[in-house]
Formats: structure tokens, C-alpha cells, sequence
């Protein structure tokens, strides 16, 4: 069943119980993004330490509401990003972002992506993309947030 | 297994779409007519004879393939006025029924800077309009911008539980101070049809014009918009087998009449100068530039198959599957039907969510099997909110459909919850 | 007789209308494409393989089949967006052109019960929008309404006798004053072409937008609206082979993501709630509702044939169309041209008037001998007024046409003036 | 050739010498009416004596710009109504009226539109119709300003 490529275990793991979720102080930027189509919904705070791509993010915490795909997807996120640099978290949503657009074409990195390579099946549903990366989205504009 | 009234097995010979399949193999199961509908060869073939043989620029140039083209292109106009019951002139293309609710929106502001001959239309600050927590965005964010141009009030009925319109303060909403309702004559969610002739006569006590969103009702049963005694009423042709890219707008001819332009351009005019123009009567006046020619030809075509099957049968025959779809989805436990679960005075859109599954993870295991449901908001998001769920799974049925659809949803929604283990 | 660059008999085999007869049978002479085109076999197939096997709601649903509509609608954006050199962000989908110029004029007024982020696009009493006697009425009474709204003034620039523009007066016309000009880039009865860039620096030097009108540029030669500069652009995909009912605005991607929604509805939000919406992206915002979906596509079919024949020689070709044309009218005692007399820097519409015949009855004739061209003022009235003539015959020259068609406008305009005893 | 349908001699014959051309004095109601897909164009007075259907049209004077077919209709309409009473050239106005939408299937009465028959090959033209009725609309729009 070509389902099965979709929700891979880990995607409904991470969706069952997701990592670092709920919304904690402190945080210097917190963002709501949703996904129009569907209603999704996240809010999204970022810690972070310093400034620049040297800047290190301490915190990620969230609130959000949505399909397996876009919890798992930002439970994942945080997993990848905290503790790392600004620099390195940004090369993490690069390359999910090319794993996510790659229409099943792009083969994931897994020293990069970790939990994230179980999202390899997802992009070969174009309408699902914007699911998985609500959250990261999210994240991004955050970060810039803080930095502006 | 055949159903009602319609022989549906001949009728889905007509629909070549309904013949591929889905994902690996899967037939196709469509289930989703409420966003749009598919076309029937009919119709396809009526755009390409006319783009064959008469394709010309309507209304404006005067050689025989343009007497052939308007010709096709009013002949279409008079068949889905009497569709509606409703006069040739009071008949306005637009692309799609949100340009024909815009249209009125838009002439109501630009009745605030035309003469005395709009002041029906004007509105501001103090003057109150009347909207409904279940619209579509294409009746509802046109009306909060029409407020934010002029400064008047928006106002909304509110939704029962079982997601039908909650009339109980119609005497709050609907005052001296009303210039406009507007609300839908069927939710694209709930199937809730709207008791029209209350509102309307309410709205007429105090001289308010009312504007009903006719886009889940005339595809889908018989119905008159004289006699509901409406001033406006929008619908689109892409939901009733026709094209795509074509809309229409039903106006009282007094109102048409009165009511400044919108788009404006070629082809609406009367005399053009660099100083000011003047405007055609309508419905010229509201058909800016070169207009969807073939697809109102192609509209004509669908508005033809419909009347050869009969909107009482369409309307039955859909009847028929709502009460089986309901039934069925609601002996699966943990399935919530959103709307009523009788099936009187409701339409054939069946809302539903699952305790424990997400509506878009829903949707994916019925697509894996080729049911093709919509899940989201529909366009309705004030009224999922107002039911406390952030989205549903949405099967709606059309004359092509038939119980075997109805079973295969039901099979489909069993299987998404052996997938997901609720 | 083969005139140039362009294999017309192989193409003529494309278009079966052509082949068609006009009253007692005499062949048909199509030279009314500069109202609309006619349309291949090959965008009607991509229009109804669409709809055979993919047709769904874009932008909404999120099954099969919904994926594979958006995946072909988005592809058409991408192959019109490059036909005319721009991102794919900054193509919005319209009904027609005039929609596409009344969506930059009411999105204009938006502005001014907006926020400051659109700021850019207010308008006042004092400001002053530029546009030019040569317009079709779709480039002049959407900004005459603007200014109505508004309260700005509308100034223009002359025309000369030859029906070129006059640019004379641009230093008194284009000033800091200005917010806007909106031009033509070929007139659609003189056939002129605008010297763009021209204008765009002045609009530039005093932070003016510009809008161009690019109906009759884009279906007969290479254009490039990065390079040209302007901020706005608008044309039609039915006089470029695709189907009626589809429109195309370009807009500077920073503008459109600054600029407030026009139409609202389903698709163009963000968030929805009854008391405020807040709106998507472009080009999202710009295009409420369920989409003109397959003619979407069969415009993206319309590109990829005349891409095939390229642009540069289906210029080339209607060059050498108008130079034929026009020296065999001048040939004709009593035939004035009504515009340049050379074909340098100009298109291919050919307007004539014959002296003691009206326009109207030319065109009879004409029409009677299969000749099928445009009379009357061609939705340029000021223009016609401009050059004191109440109106013209117009013949437009595409792809599909031949030295063989300029020749029977030649004798039929004779047979004219012999029925007509002038 | 079927154009001699549409051109018959008489119709050429008031297009070269429009009766009763000319605006004149006295009058009660002066219209403007344009075909706006051609630019034709009339300016028509009336001058009437009496009220309702039986007031007597003394005068109809003109200014028109246009086709053959338009100039020429108003000539006939000239000839048609002076002299008569309202009611009876409103019946004037129906009879040409219907000829006009006949689409070439109504066969005119000579008694009552006596040169309008010329009009019979025209109505086969539906883009050309409108050209024959703008000096009969200005005509009837005319009258009913005087009356009201
Ligand atoms: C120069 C020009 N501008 C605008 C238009 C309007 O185009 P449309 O009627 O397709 O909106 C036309 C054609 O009608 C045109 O030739
Ligand atoms: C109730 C209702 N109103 C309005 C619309 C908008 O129609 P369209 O998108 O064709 O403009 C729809 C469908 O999308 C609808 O279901």
C-alpha cells in the first residue's frame, strides 16, 4: 500500500507524541502561520542566543493544531534545531525544503535530516508538502523576526 | 445497485472522467461536486462545435460569424434565465459566482460617488448589513470589505448545533437600519437549506435588498428565484457541468437598471469621451471587454442536460443518497455527521469527522482508495469555528453518483480507521 | 501564394473554422483577430484532455486528481510567465484584460481605506493619472472611474494625424504629481506601437507606476515586460489563440505583495473570521474563487504554439501582411488609411475609411464576399473623434492569414465601391 | 447577390435624399441617441399638438450621422408619422418593429409601412436591426418625454 511510504512510522510516532511541544517562556519571537487551505494552525516561539548565524537556538516551543503530517513534521523540526547554531538549523530547513519539493525525486540525507528522511514518501503528494512544512515556515520567520 | 430516479449508469456514459482510476487501479469514486462538478460530453462538445464553427467577438463586430456567435451566446442567456425564472436582461455573466457576489458589493460603493439615480444603492456609517457564521468566504469577505469601504456595520445570523442558520433574532438583525442581506441558500458543509421566504419577507418590511448565494441550490434542485422573491443571486457554471471561467448573476431588472457599473471597458458603454462616458442598460453594463464566449455556449449545453433529466429527478435522486450516506457513516462508531442528520430541508453535502483522526489524514486514506472527498474548512472556516472543529471531511453527490458510491465512502471511512487504529 | 517566415497553409490545417464557408458560400477571410483569435486544434485538445482526465477544484481540494489540476494549472502560469519574461509570482489570472486593468484601479481605491502598508498606491485630489486618446475604452474608463472615486484628475496625451501618439507635452504631463500612467503598447486601430521605454523612464523619474496595455503586443511579437520595465501589465488569451474567458495581469512582484485584494472570496485569505480576514500572497490573493481552470491550461497550450513558430517570425510575417495591406489600399482611389502609412513600428490592423461609403456599409460588402473585418470605432471612440471620423473599417492580420487574404480585402473593397456607385 | 435584399433601391434612394432632414423649431422634445457599437449617432425633435394618442406629430426634424440603413430608416420614419396621430404612429412603430425582429420570416404591410417594406431584407442581419431602429427609438423616447 502506497500509504504506508506516507505515514512511515516514525511520522505517526512523532505525531502521537510529539517532542518539545507547548509554548515556554522565554522566548524574544513568537509567530502564528497557518495553512489556508486547510485551517492548520501553529503558534511558534523561538529562544535563541547571540545574533547572526552564530546565534543559538536554545528554545523552540509551539502550539498547534493540525494533521499528522504537520505535527510530526514540527515535532521533527524541533528535534533537528535545538541547541544547534542559527546557521545550521537554516541548512536543516534547506535541505527538508528540497527533500519536500522534490516531488519523491530527492534522496534525504540522513546525517542532515535524522527523523526527518520519513518524509521522503510525503513529497510525492504535492498537496501535502504545505502540511509538512507549516511549522518550519514558522521557525524561519521567527528567527528573522528576532534578527530584524 | 441502482438507486432513484435517474439511470445513472447511463448518464455516467456521458462523463469519460469517471472512467479513469486513482492512485494504483482504484476506480474512481468523486465525490467531491461540491467544489466542482465534471462535464458531460455534451457540453464539451457544444464549446468545441461553436469554436469550429462561428467563434467571433460577440457584441462588437457585425459579420455573419459574429451574428453567429451572439446568437449562440444569447440563445445561452434565455435558457438559463428560464432556468432560474427570471427575465433574459436580468441575466449577467460573470467568471464565477465570487466575481457576481463582488459585483454587487463593488456597485454599492461606487453608488457613493455616483449621482441621485444610485442613492438605493448608497451606503455608510450607521447602515447595517446582515450576513450569515455559514457562508462561504465568497459571501462573507466581500461584505466585511464593502463595510470597510463605506463604514457601515456587518451583522450575522448565528448557526444551531446542527449547523442549519438560527433565525431566532431576525428581528435584532434585520431593522430600519438593514440595506442588505445576503446569505446562501444552501451551506456547502452542512446541506442546510435556508428557509429564503422568511428571510426575504423580513428583509422586505424594512427595505432591504437580499442577495442569496444559489451556487449548491441550481445545480442541484428546481429553482425560481422570482418566486423566492430574491434581489440578487449568484451561482457558478463549473458546479452544474458547465465550464469553468463563467458565472452568473441574477438582478431585478429595476435594480440592474438603476445600479452603477462595475468592471468597466468595452462593450458597456454608451458614449465614451476623454471628458466622462455614459453606460449601457443591462446587462450589457455589467459585461466589460470580451466575454467568456464559449463557455456560456458550453453553460447553455449543461443548462439542457440538466432540463432533459428534470431538476425534481437530479433533486430526488440526490435526496436518496444523502439519507443512505448519512445512515451508512453513522453506524461507523466514532463518525460525527456535521450538519443534520435527518434529511429534510438539506442538500447533498455530507460533513463529517472522525474522533481521533485528522480530516486531512482522513481525505489521504480515502484518495489511497479512490474516494475523492474534500477535507478543510470548504471555504466555511466562521462556521467550523463556530462548531469547535478545526476542519472536516466533505462528501457531496451529484446526479453521477449512485449507492455504490455511498458504499464505497463508508468501506473507505472503515479502512482510514483500521489505518490509523481508532 | 506563401508570403514569408511562417508555413500558413500547414497552420490553416490547425484551425478548422477557417475552412468554413460565409454566405452563398464564398471562403472564409478571417481579418478580425485583433477583436479575437481563432483557436487551434491543439489548445481545444489541451483544454478537453484536461477536463477527460484531471478535472478538479485548484487550490482547494487536495485528492488525485485535485493534485494533478494543480499541477497543470500551475504549469500553464509557468509557460505564459516566461513567454512574457517575468517570475511566476507576478502572473495573476483574470477574466480578460479589461479585468486585469480595473483590477490595478480598484485595488488603487482599496488602498485608501487600507493601512499604510499601501500607502504606494493611494490616491487624492491633486494627484493626476496619465493615460492617452488612443486607448481602447478598457485602458481609459476604469482610471475615468478611478479618478471618480478618488477625487484624482485624469490627463492624457494627443494622437497625432498619422494616429501615433503625441508625446510632445510628456514633461507637462508626467510630473511629480503623477501617480500613474496606464498606454497602449500597439493601438488597436492605427496599429502604432508605443515607444515604451519613453515613457517608463519619465514614470520612473517622478516615481509614477505604469500600466501597460499589452493586448495587441503579446499575440504578435516578442515582448519582455522585465526588460520594458513597466510595473503593470495587462492582455487576453483570446486574441493569442487561447480561449475566451482568461486574462493575464503582470505585476511587479513588490507591488502585488503591497497592493490590497480586488475581488474576495474562497482561496485569496489567509485567515477568516466574522469580524476580519486577512489575505494570502500573491498571485493567490488576486484570484478569488474557483479559477478559469482549463482555459488556464488551454492558454498554456496557445503559448507552446506559437513558442513553436516563434514570435520573432510571426512578427515578421504580419510585417510583411500590413506592408502588402496597405499598399494595396493606397492603390484604391477614395481608401484612406487611418494611421501610419509606413509599417515602421506598427502592427497589424490595417483601419480604412473609403470616401462617400460608412463604415458599416463597407463591411457589408465585404462580409458578403467572406471578407469578415471589424467596423466602427473598435472600442477607441475617443480616437476615431480625435481623427473626425465617426468611424472605420478594420482589418487585423495573424498567423493564420496570407498575402492571398490581403488581396481579396483589396478586391472586395473595390466590389464596395462599385456596389456603392462611388 | 443577397446584398440587393439589404440595399434595395428605395433604401439607397432616402440614404442619397433623406426626407425631412434638418433640426427645426418649434418643438417639445429634443432626444440624443447613439448605436454604441458603431458610433451612429441622431439627434430627433418633436413637435406635437394635443396629448396622448391622439395628439397629432406636425413635426419630426433630425441631425443624424450613420449608415445607410440607419439614415435611411429615419427618413422613412419621417414620412411615415408626420401628420398622424401618437397612437397611430406607435403602430407604425410596432409594425416596423416586428418586421425588424422577423429575421427575414415577417411578411410587411405595405398599407402601413409603405416605403418600411424596403426594410425586409435587412431584418435578416440582426447586427444591422439595430441600425434601423435608432431613429424609431429617439422617435418613440421623443414622444414619451413630451408626454411626461
Ligand atoms: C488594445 C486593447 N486593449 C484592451 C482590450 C480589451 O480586451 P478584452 O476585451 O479581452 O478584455 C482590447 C480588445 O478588445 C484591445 O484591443
Ligand atoms: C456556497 C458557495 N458559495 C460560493 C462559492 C464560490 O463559487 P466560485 O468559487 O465558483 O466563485 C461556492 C463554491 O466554491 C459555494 O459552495
Amino acid at each position: 500500500m502506497r500509504l504506508d511510504q506516507m505515514y512511515q512510522e516514525i511520522i505517526l510516532d512523532h505525531y502521537r507524541n510529539p517532542h518539545h511541544r507547548g509554548l515556554r517562556e522565554p522566548f524574544e519571537a513568537e509567530v502564528h502561520h497557518v495553512n489556508p487551505t486547510c485551517g492548520d494552525e501553529v503558534t511558534l516561539r523561538v529562544h535563541l542566543e547571540g545574533a547572526g548565524p552564530e546565534a543559538k537556538v536554545l528554545d523552540v516551543s509551539y502550539d498547534a493544531q493540525g494533521c499528522s503530517i504537520s505535527q510530526a513534521a514540527t515535532s521533527v523540526l524541533t528535534d533537528l534545531v535545538l541547541n544547534k547554531t542559527v546557521g545550521e538549523a537554516f541548512e536543516k530547513h534547506q535541505a527538508f525544503l528540497e527533500l519536500m519539493q522534490g516531488r519523491g525525486q530527492v534522496e534525504p540525507d540522513e546525517d542532515v535530516l535524522e527523523d526527518g528522511i520519513a518524509f521522503a514518501g510525503v513529497a510525492k503528494y504535492p498537496a501535502r508538502v504545505k502540511c509538512a512544512l507549516l511549522g518550519w515556515m514558522a521557525f524561519k520567520d521567527a528567527v528573522a523576526r528576532v534578527e530584524s | 445497485m441502482t438507486s432513484t430516479s435517474l439511470d445513472v449508469a447511463a448518464i455516467r456514459k456521458d462523463f469519460p472522467i469517471l472512467h479513469r482510476t486513482i492512485r494504483d487501479g482504484k476506480p474512481l469514486v468523486y465525490l467531491d461536486s461540491g467544489a466542482t462538478s465534471q462535464r458531460p460530453v455534451q457540453v464539451m462538445d457544444a464549446e468545441r462545435h461553436y469554436l469550429e464553427t462561428s467563434n467571433a467577438a460577440v457584441h462588437r463586430s457585425s459579420h455573419q460569424l459574429a451574428e453567429e456567435a451572439n446568437d449562440a451566446y444569447e440563445g445561452a442567456r434565455a435558457k438559463i434565465a428560464a432556468l432560474v425564472g427570471v427575465g433574459i436582461d436580468e441575466v449577467v455573466f460573470t467568471k464565477n459566482a465570487t466575481e457576481s457576489i463582488n459585483l454587487v458589493a463593488y456597485a454599492m460603493s461606487n453608488a457613493s460617488v455616483a449621482g441621485p439615480e444610485s442613492e438605493r444603492f448608497k451606503l455608510g456609517p450607521g447602515d447595517v448589513i446582515v450576513t450569515t457564521e455559514l457562508e462561504h468566504h465568497a459571501n462573507l469577505v466581500p461584505w466585511q470589505e464593502l463595510c470597510r469601504r463605506t463604514g457601515a456595520t456587518l451583522k450575522w445570523f448565528g448557526v444551531t448545533d446542527d449547523g442549519r442558520l438560527d433565525l431566532s433574532d431576525i428581528d435584532e438583525l434585520i431593522t430600519e437600519n438593514t440595506k442588505l442581506v445576503a446569505f446562501t441558500h444552501q451551506s456547502n458543509v452542512t446541506g442546510a437549506i435556508t428557509p429564503v421566504r422568511e428571510i426575504v419577507e423580513k428583509a422586505q418590511s424594512v427595505g432591504a435588498l437580499t442577495v442569496l448565494d444559489a451556487c449548491q441550490s441550481v445545480p442541484h434542485m428546481p429553482v425560481d428565484f422570482m418566486r423566492l422573491g430574491v434581489d440578487f443571486a449568484a451561482f457558478s457554471g463549473h458546479k452544474m457541468l458547465g465550464p469553468s471561467g463563467v458565472g452568473v448573476l441574477y438582478g431585478r431588472h429595476s435594480l440592474l437598471a438603476a445600479m452603477p457599473p462595475f468592471i468597466t471597458g468595452g462593450s458597456m458603454i454608451e458614449i465614451v469621451k476623454m471628458e466622462g462616458s455614459t453606460y449601457a442598460p443591462p446587462p450589457a453594463r455589467f459585461e466589460a471587454g470580451v466575454p467568456m464566449t464559449s463557455q456560456v455556449i458550453g453553460l447553455g449545453a449543461a443548462v439542457d442536460y440538466l432540463n432533459a433529466l428534470g431538476m425534481e429527478n437530479i433533486s430526488a435522486h440526490e435526496h436518496a443518497l444523502t439519507e443512505a450516506a448519512i445512515a451508512a457513516l453513522r453506524e461507523i462508531p466514532g463518525v460525527s455527521i456535521v450538519g443534520p442528520v435527518d434529511a429534510v430541508d438539506r442538500g447533498a453535502s455530507v460533513a463529517f469527522t472522525i474522533e481521533g483522526i485528522h480530516p486531512h489524514d482522513i481525505g489521504q486514506v480515502l484518495d489511497d482508495q479512490g474516494v475523492e472527498v474534500r477535507v478543510g474548512h470548504h471555504c466555511a472556516w466562521p462556521l467550523h469555528r463556530r462548531l469547535n472543529i478545526p476542519a472536516s471531511v466533505r462528501a457531496t453527490f451529484y446526479l453521477y453518483n449512485d449507492l455504490d458510491d455511498v458504499t464505497a465512502l463508508a468501506k473507505a471511512v472503515v479502512e482510514a480507521k483500521k489505518f490509523f487504529g481508532v
